[in-house]
């Protein structure tokens, strides 16, 4: 019972966090067809320019600033890299991307330097909100489901309800038929695509100071937004929702079961003394969206809720 | 930095090479990342390194030669690594420096084997400062491999020697990334405290997987409910600050013991949380009472690197030595300075240590201190530091543990 | 109508191909039997032997990328497998277990190439159904799953230490008994060029040209008779094929391997190489392969900020040479056989001298900032010049050299596409 | 009575709520020359599409020579002597003229897959590809890269790729539009010498070219074969005229 409520509340919260992360990719990558490799390198300047402006004035100054700085940073990365290269195709947009990611690390690494910054939880938040069976749930914990929600609702609103959104939302799914009706198409990727950082900036103000800030975090966090986002499907962000609440619950119930392959598969004869029968369930959790990813590709290749295949 | 050609370390060789224009240079090649995501840490060490043949070196070197210790960047990649070796024995280097990942020091220790068995006369000496796994001065011992380093079951030993004489802890929990070394240590762990204090019981034995975790709050939570007094990880890297931070954020207030919780940012990433909580097993610890001198020492560095803190004072260990034996053999040849360093005792700051020729392990006492607010020396540019803690200094024969090794020694 | 000499004309003449396959290929050879004799360091054979395994690799790679299509992020996996096989082999052989005592130790890359082959041909078997994206994730999934797995089952790939050999036993062949580096050598060099001569072979065969077919057309590949999903798993058998055999002379050179061959830094490495060097061409990985070993090997001496280039590059390719270095010599001897000489190799000189100039720019940039972000108050001092970050000369040189170069670029190109 | 080479029972296809083809049932002879006609829209390609495996039909079956190919992957249906043309040119740019019609070529001879043998090595594909070649007078161009033919000589080169795998069953889908009055005469030509012994199946809007080459001739009209007959009873057909009126497409000839 313990370990389910505890699995339910991390799972929420980590979810919402992934959520966040991969909202943004799910609409570049819808639209666009990129798959941004440098997705995450966008939530790791998040944490970092947080961590420079709260250093500065304030955390809640940060939680705005931030992640507008990042997407003028990802319109200007569409606007002057990836429209030069569109043309050449999917494949040489996404090593761009993937290029990018590289040099985003090392010019963090110059200007914060190789080790990780101390960006802390604000005090206002810095308490436990409640207990559990005698852990504390914290209430920056709390928060940042808070957010996400209020980003989900926010997204929702924009998309279903304005007229911004509407176009958005048709270049979702046919983005030839946006430019024969006379939208300046280039100009709704470079809002998307930057809209796109911004909400993984968002992640990054929000997570940064959970975890880790230090030039590694984005490659921690690089190919689980993937994931999120094949396993949501292309064009779905209600999969990607699904998606993410799906692994966040997945990984963080997995740590919970203490039983070994060979205690599961014990009746066709898996002895605890081979090296499969010692796999530990909880040990593998972190695989496991791996195992999900490829699954699904083969079985299911538009995702859980995507119209359409990769 | 430009690794090879130090600019610091330049100017001082070239002030005192004109006292000393005929004397040769010893070379030292150190071989441990320098960029990428281990970057750091390869070049705290790196930068005592440096310090240390600075000083021996202005001091008039060692048999009036000069050290001139190289870097190369090894990516933490054992390929890279042998790329490296092989650069640096070309550049003439006779002595490797390594200490970052168990799978590099394997793969190095094989390679200096094969090549000194290949190469006859042109041997080189292996000095591993940090790479702990018992193997290397057990089953896997070699005549070239020197350990600098207190390896992991003495580590292990120290801890649990410490927990001995807490009353209060009656439970602990064990988690570890799940590959060889994280294994060695839980096994340790439960082993020697079913010796030292039977009465405790193990109330958890987690492992995760190397690297992977993004989140540990679900670990933490288990522990949380699992009730345990205290809890022991091996964890290093990334996986101890995550582990950590998760905890404090959970409100886990027990003691955690670690191996590696004086790696940089580890405590300023947890900040007023790690004062009581955070604790780790070393050789030395700047708050320690010392000399005059080893004050200066620790704070010359620090104005030199202030990125980085006088964490590894192993390293002053492996050059005092080295310094040592190559003036009691007369020659810097590795052959005669192996033999001498067989057996050799000095005295450092903090203690005694004594290289333990059956197998080439280093012996010398062990502190368990704790991350506090009162402190002469902070870390990572903040107020807060390491402290011992009561009855955290073990004795060398304590922490001392037998060996399987059957060392082959040549001719 | 169907005599011999008329289909026969269509066919490139015996100087054509004499030119183009037969010569690159001696003089390959040349070069190999060459380099010993320059009497080269330890240093020099270490980093040729990483270049000669890399060759192959990216090759292979290319195989997949380049002429079927498939862009994957885990093409290390078959390097790694065929390479722990080989280790595994070279155990066997020092053992001398059943058969095994009476194989050379030379022969280890086949044990590879089977390895490579086989994991291939298992992976690839769902993975190769699909195409473009999907399959790139696949791979990516993959990939990760088996170096997760390469921690849980120690008993193959031997956890965080992995397996080693020794390469000095079984059968000696030409005299060699692998010993010293320098007679590693002659094995590295035997197999680069048999891996080259293989893959370029293949794409002279059947599959190879259709493998192309398949990647420029999977659905008409389709009405004239051919399973796209079937071309498609048998290149990606033969590309995991040659991954493996890289991994096996890998093995040999090192006599070690360890899960991170396995990892996604290897796979994104050689899927840079292959991309700097020119996908579209065959020889474009061989210089990718070089140039990035290089770098990865001897830049790091002169600088840690050498992923910061090797970042720059890599975007700088994309952007400016899709087509890679191979595109960007081979355009500069086609247009030096083109009709306008004289403007083509002006517009080149100048794109060139502004390329230049603003790597200079970068260089300053970047040195400058490194050393003082490290803040060990070490200072850039290239050529007696004491470039400080507080110096306006640094910040003078910096902007002079970008300025410089971006001009001339812009000036070479609005001088291309006046007169195209 | 001549064997059956092709036959389309009770052939359905829907989109969704849209029916294409509605219960199509055909019978095309060995060896004969089968046009269909039809204003746009009345579903041609999309029956092709059905014939060479593209889609799967809804309902109903296809056989070619007695065996159900319906659902069958494009490749095997093409293994078993049916083979298509598209009627936009897909051909592989990539590749010479000469590349292009031996990957037809070599799959005929079971060599497709072959990773062991020299591409330029066989003689017979040498051979074949020659002959291929030159019925389509494509000889001359045989060295240059696809995407730099003219386009009426792309459209030769896509009935090259189409025959080349020696299938007996040909299916060209508008293989002159686009062309000029005097293109257009050596494409048919050229269908009429490649297509010889062979049992064609042709989609065309040229009406003097279907005229020209056809023996029979069937329209189809929204998705249903409202007459199936010889050239000479087509003409003449009052539902035929009928339903071609307003289509700007009436061709003068029929009257």
């Amino acid at each position: 019972m313990e370990t389910l409520v505890f699995g339910l509340l991390n799972g929420v919260s980590y979810g919402l966090l992934l959520f966040m992360l991969s909202s943004g990719l799910t609409l570049i990558f819808s639209m666009m067809g990129v798959l941004n490799f440098a997705h995450a390198s966008f939530y790791m300047l998040g944490a970092y320019f947080a961590f420079t402006i709260s250093g500065s004035s304030s955390f809640w100054i940060a939680l705005f600033l931030a992640p507008v700085l990042v997407g003028l940073i990802g319109a200007a990365v569409e606007r002057y890299g990836l429209r030069r290269v569109h043309p050449n195709g999917h494949v040489a947009e996404l090593l761009f991307t993937f290029g990018l990611a590289y040099l985003i690390e090392e010019v963090v690494k110059i200007v914060y330097g190789k080790t990780s910054v101390d960006y802390r939880v604000p005090d206002l938040l810095n308490f436990a909100a409640f207990e559990v069976y005698g852990a504390s749930f914290p209430a920056y914990r709390l928060f940042v489901i808070v957010i996400a929600i209020a980003m989900l609702i926010g997204l929702w609103y924009l998309l279903k309800k304005t007229r911004a959104g509407l176009i958005i939302q048709a270049a979702l799914s046919h983005p030839h038929m946006v430019g024969h009706l006379g939208h300046n198409v280039p100009l709704i990727f470079m809002t998307v695509f930057g809209i796109g950082c911004a909400l993984a900036g968002l992640a990054g103000v929000m997570a940064g100071n959970i975890f880790v800030t230090d030039p590694a975090m984005a490659i921690q966090m690089g190919p689980i937004v993937f994931v999120v986002v094949v396993v949501g499907g292309i064009g779905s962000l209600e999969g990607a929702f699904v998606a993410s609440l799906v692994i966040g619950l997945l990984q963080n119930l997995a740590v919970g079961i203490n039983a070994s392959f060979a205690d599961i598969f014990g009746f066709i004869g898996l002895s605890e003394l081979s090296e499969v029968g010692r796999i530990n369930i909880s040990s593998l959790a972190p695989v496991l969206p791996f195992l999900l990813l490829v699954l699904i590709l083969i079985f299911r290749p538009q995702g859980l809720m995507g119209e359409k295949e990769l | 930095m430009t690794l090879r050609k130090t600019a610091i370390l330049a100017a001082a060789t070239s002030a005192l090479a004109m006292s000393a224009a005929n004397a040769d240079t010893i070379k030292m090649a150190f071989i441990d990342p320098l960029s990428g995501p281990f970057g750091p840490s390869g070049e705290a060490a790196y930068t005592s390194y440096l310090l240390a043949a600075e000083h021996i070196n202005a001091n008039g070197g060692i048999n009036g030669d000069m050290i001139e210790v190289t870097g190369y960047d090894n990516k933490v990649n054992p390929k890279e690594s042998l790329l490296q070796f092989q650069k640096a024995i070309d550049d003439g280097a006779r002595y490797i420096m390594q200490g970052n990942g168990s799978s590099v020091a394997a793969a190095l220790i094989d390679a200096v084997d094969k090549h000194n068995k290949r190469n006859p006369g042109d041997e080189v000496l292996f000095f591993n400062y940090a790479a702990v796994t018992p193997a290397f001065t057990n089953e896997l011992c070699s005549f070239w491999h020197f350990r600098f380093d207190a390896h992991a079951d003495m580590k292990m030993a120290a801890i649990t020697d410490w927990i001995k004489t807490q009353d209060d802890i009656k439970s602990v929990y064990l988690i570890g990334q799940d590959y060889v070394f994280g294994q060695a240590v839980a096994s340790a762990a439960e082993g020697q405290l079913s010796e030292k204090r039977p009465d405790i019981e193990i109330v958890g034995n987690e492992l995760h997987p190397l690297g992977k975790v993004k989140d540990f709050t679900p670990y933490i939570q288990k522990i949380i409910s699992s009730g345990a007094d205290a809890v022991i990880t091996g964890n290093w890297g990334a996986d101890m600050q995550l582990l950590t931070k998760a905890a404090a954020e959970n409100g886990s207030d027990v003691p955690y013991l670690t191996f590696y919780g004086g790696s940089k940012g580890a405590v300023s990433s947890l900040g007023d949380q790690a004062v009581g909580m955070l604790h780790q097993v070393s050789e030395g610890v700047t708050n320690l009472e010392a000399n005059e001198e080893q004050y200066a020492l620790i704070e010359e560095y620090k104005e030199r690197f202030p990125d980085y803190d006088y964490y590894y004072h192993r390293v002053w260990n492996v050059m005092d030595m080295f310094k040592k034996a190559a003036e009691e053999a007369g020659s810097a040849d590795p052959i005669p300075v192996a033999k001498a360093l067989e057996g050799m005792t000095i005295e450092h700051a903090y203690g005694t240590a004594t290289m333990r020729a059956s197998d080439h392990q280093i012996q010398q006492p062990l502190f368990v201190s704790v991350v506090s607010d009162d402190v002469k020396y902070g870390v990572d540019n903040i107020d807060l530091g390491w402290k011992l803690v009561d009855n955290g200094t073990i004795a060398m024969d304590v922490a001392e543990q037998p060996t399987t090794c059957e060392m082959e020694r040549p001719g | 109508m169907t005599d011999t000499t008329d289909f026969q004309n269509l066919a490139p003449s015996a100087g054509q191909k004499f030119r183009q396959r037969t010569l690159p290929f001696l003089i390959l050879a040349a070069i190999l039997l060459a380099i010993p004799m320059t009497g080269p360091s330890r240093t020099f054979y270490t980093v040729a032997h990483q270049m000669g395994i890399n060759v192959v690799f990216a090759l292979s790679y290319n195989m997949i990328l380049g002429k079927a299509g498939l862009l994957s992020f885990g093409h290390a996996v078959y390097f790694g497998l065929g390479g722990y096989l080989a280790v595994h082999a070279m155990g066997w052989i020092e053992e001398e277990i059943g058969l095994w005592g009476s194989i050379p130790m030379f022969f280890l890359p086949i044990i590879g190439f089977f390895g490579g082959a086989l994991a291939g041909a298992t992976i690839g078997w769902p993975s190769t159904r699909r195409a473009g994206t999907t399959f790139a994730m696949i791979s990516l999934g993959v990939a990760e799953l088996i170096f997760a797995a390469a921690f849980m089952f120690d008993s193959f790939f031997g956890g965080e230490q992995g397996i080693s050999g020794d390469r000095m036993n079984g059968i000696e062949l030409f005299g060699l008994s692998l010993g010293p580096i320098a007679e590693v050598y002659w094995f590295i060099a035997f197999w680069m060029f048999v891996g080259i001569l293989g893959m370029w072979a293949f794409t002279r065969t059947p599959l190879g040209r259709l493998s192309e077919a398949t990647r420029d057309n999977a659905q008409r590949v389709q009405f004239i008779g051919y399973n796209p999903q079937r071309v498609r798993y048998m290149v990606f058998i033969i590309a995991g094929g040659f991954a493996g055999l890289a991994g096996g002379m890998a093995a040999v050179n090192y006599e070690i391997f360890t899960p991170d061959a396995l990892s996604l830094l290897p796979s994104g490495f050689v899927l840079i190489m292959a991309y700097v060097g020119g996908i579209t061409y065959f020889v474009g990985p061989i210089f990718g392969a070089i140039l990035l070993t290089y770098m990865q090997s001897m830049l790091s001496d002169f600088t840690e900020a050498w992923l910061l280039y090797l970042g720059a590059l890599f975007i700088g390719i994309v952007m400016f040479a899709p087509r890679g270095l191979a595109g960007i010599i081979f355009g500069f001897f086609d247009g030096l056989r083109g009709a306008e000489r004289g403007a083509f190799l002006k517009g080149w000189i100048t794109s060139l001298v502004g390329g230049l100039f603003m790597l200079i720019g970068l260089i300053i940039l970047v040195e400058v900032s490194v050393r003082w972000s490290n803040g060990y108050g070490e200072i850039y001092e290239p050529f007696g010049l004491h470039l400080d970050h507080a110096s306006p000369l640094t910040w003078l040189l910096f902007l002079a050299t970008t300025g410089a170069g971006i001009g001339l670029t812009a000036l070479a190109n609005r001088h291309k596409e006046g007169t195209t | 009575m001549t064997a059956i080479a092709l036959s389309l029972k009770d052939l359905n296809k829907s989109f969704g709520p849209a029916k294409i083809i509605d219960n199509v049932t055909l019978d095309i002879e060995k060896g004969e020359r089968h046009a269909i006609i039809g204003p746009n829209g009345a579903g041609k390609s999309t029956l092709f599409n059905l014939i060479s495996g593209l889609y799967t039909p809804t309902s109903g079956s296809v056989t070619l020579h007695g065996e159900e190919i319906s659902g069958m992957a494009p490749h095997l249906i093409n293994h078993r002597g049916l083979s298509r043309s598209f009627q936009v040119s897909n051909i592989f740019t990539n590749m010479t003229v000469r590349e292009n019609v031996r990957c037809g070529v070599l799959n005929a001879l079971g060599q497709g897959y072959a990773f062991w043998r020299n591409i330029g090595s066989n003689k017979e594909v040498q051979t074949r590809t020659f002959e291929i070649l030159d019925r389509c007078g494509l000889v001359d161009k045989a060295a240059l890269p696809a995407s730099l033919l003219p386009y009426a000589d792309q459209r030769a080169l896509e009935i090259a790729i189409t025959i080349a795998g020696g299938a007996d069953v040909i299916l060209l889908d508008e293989p002159t539009a686009g062309m000029s009055h005097s293109e257009t005469e050596r494409a048919v030509q050229l269908i009429r010498t490649a297509t010889e012994g062979k049992t064609l199946i042709i989609v065309e809007h040229d009406m003097g070219v279907i005229f020209d080459l056809a023996d029979r001739i069937s329209v189809l009209v929204y998705g249903d074969i409202i007459a199936s007959d010889t050239p000479q009873n087509i003409r003449g057909n009052a539902k035929v005229r009928e339903a071609y009126l307003g289509d700007e497409d009436l061709p003068e000839e029929i009257a």
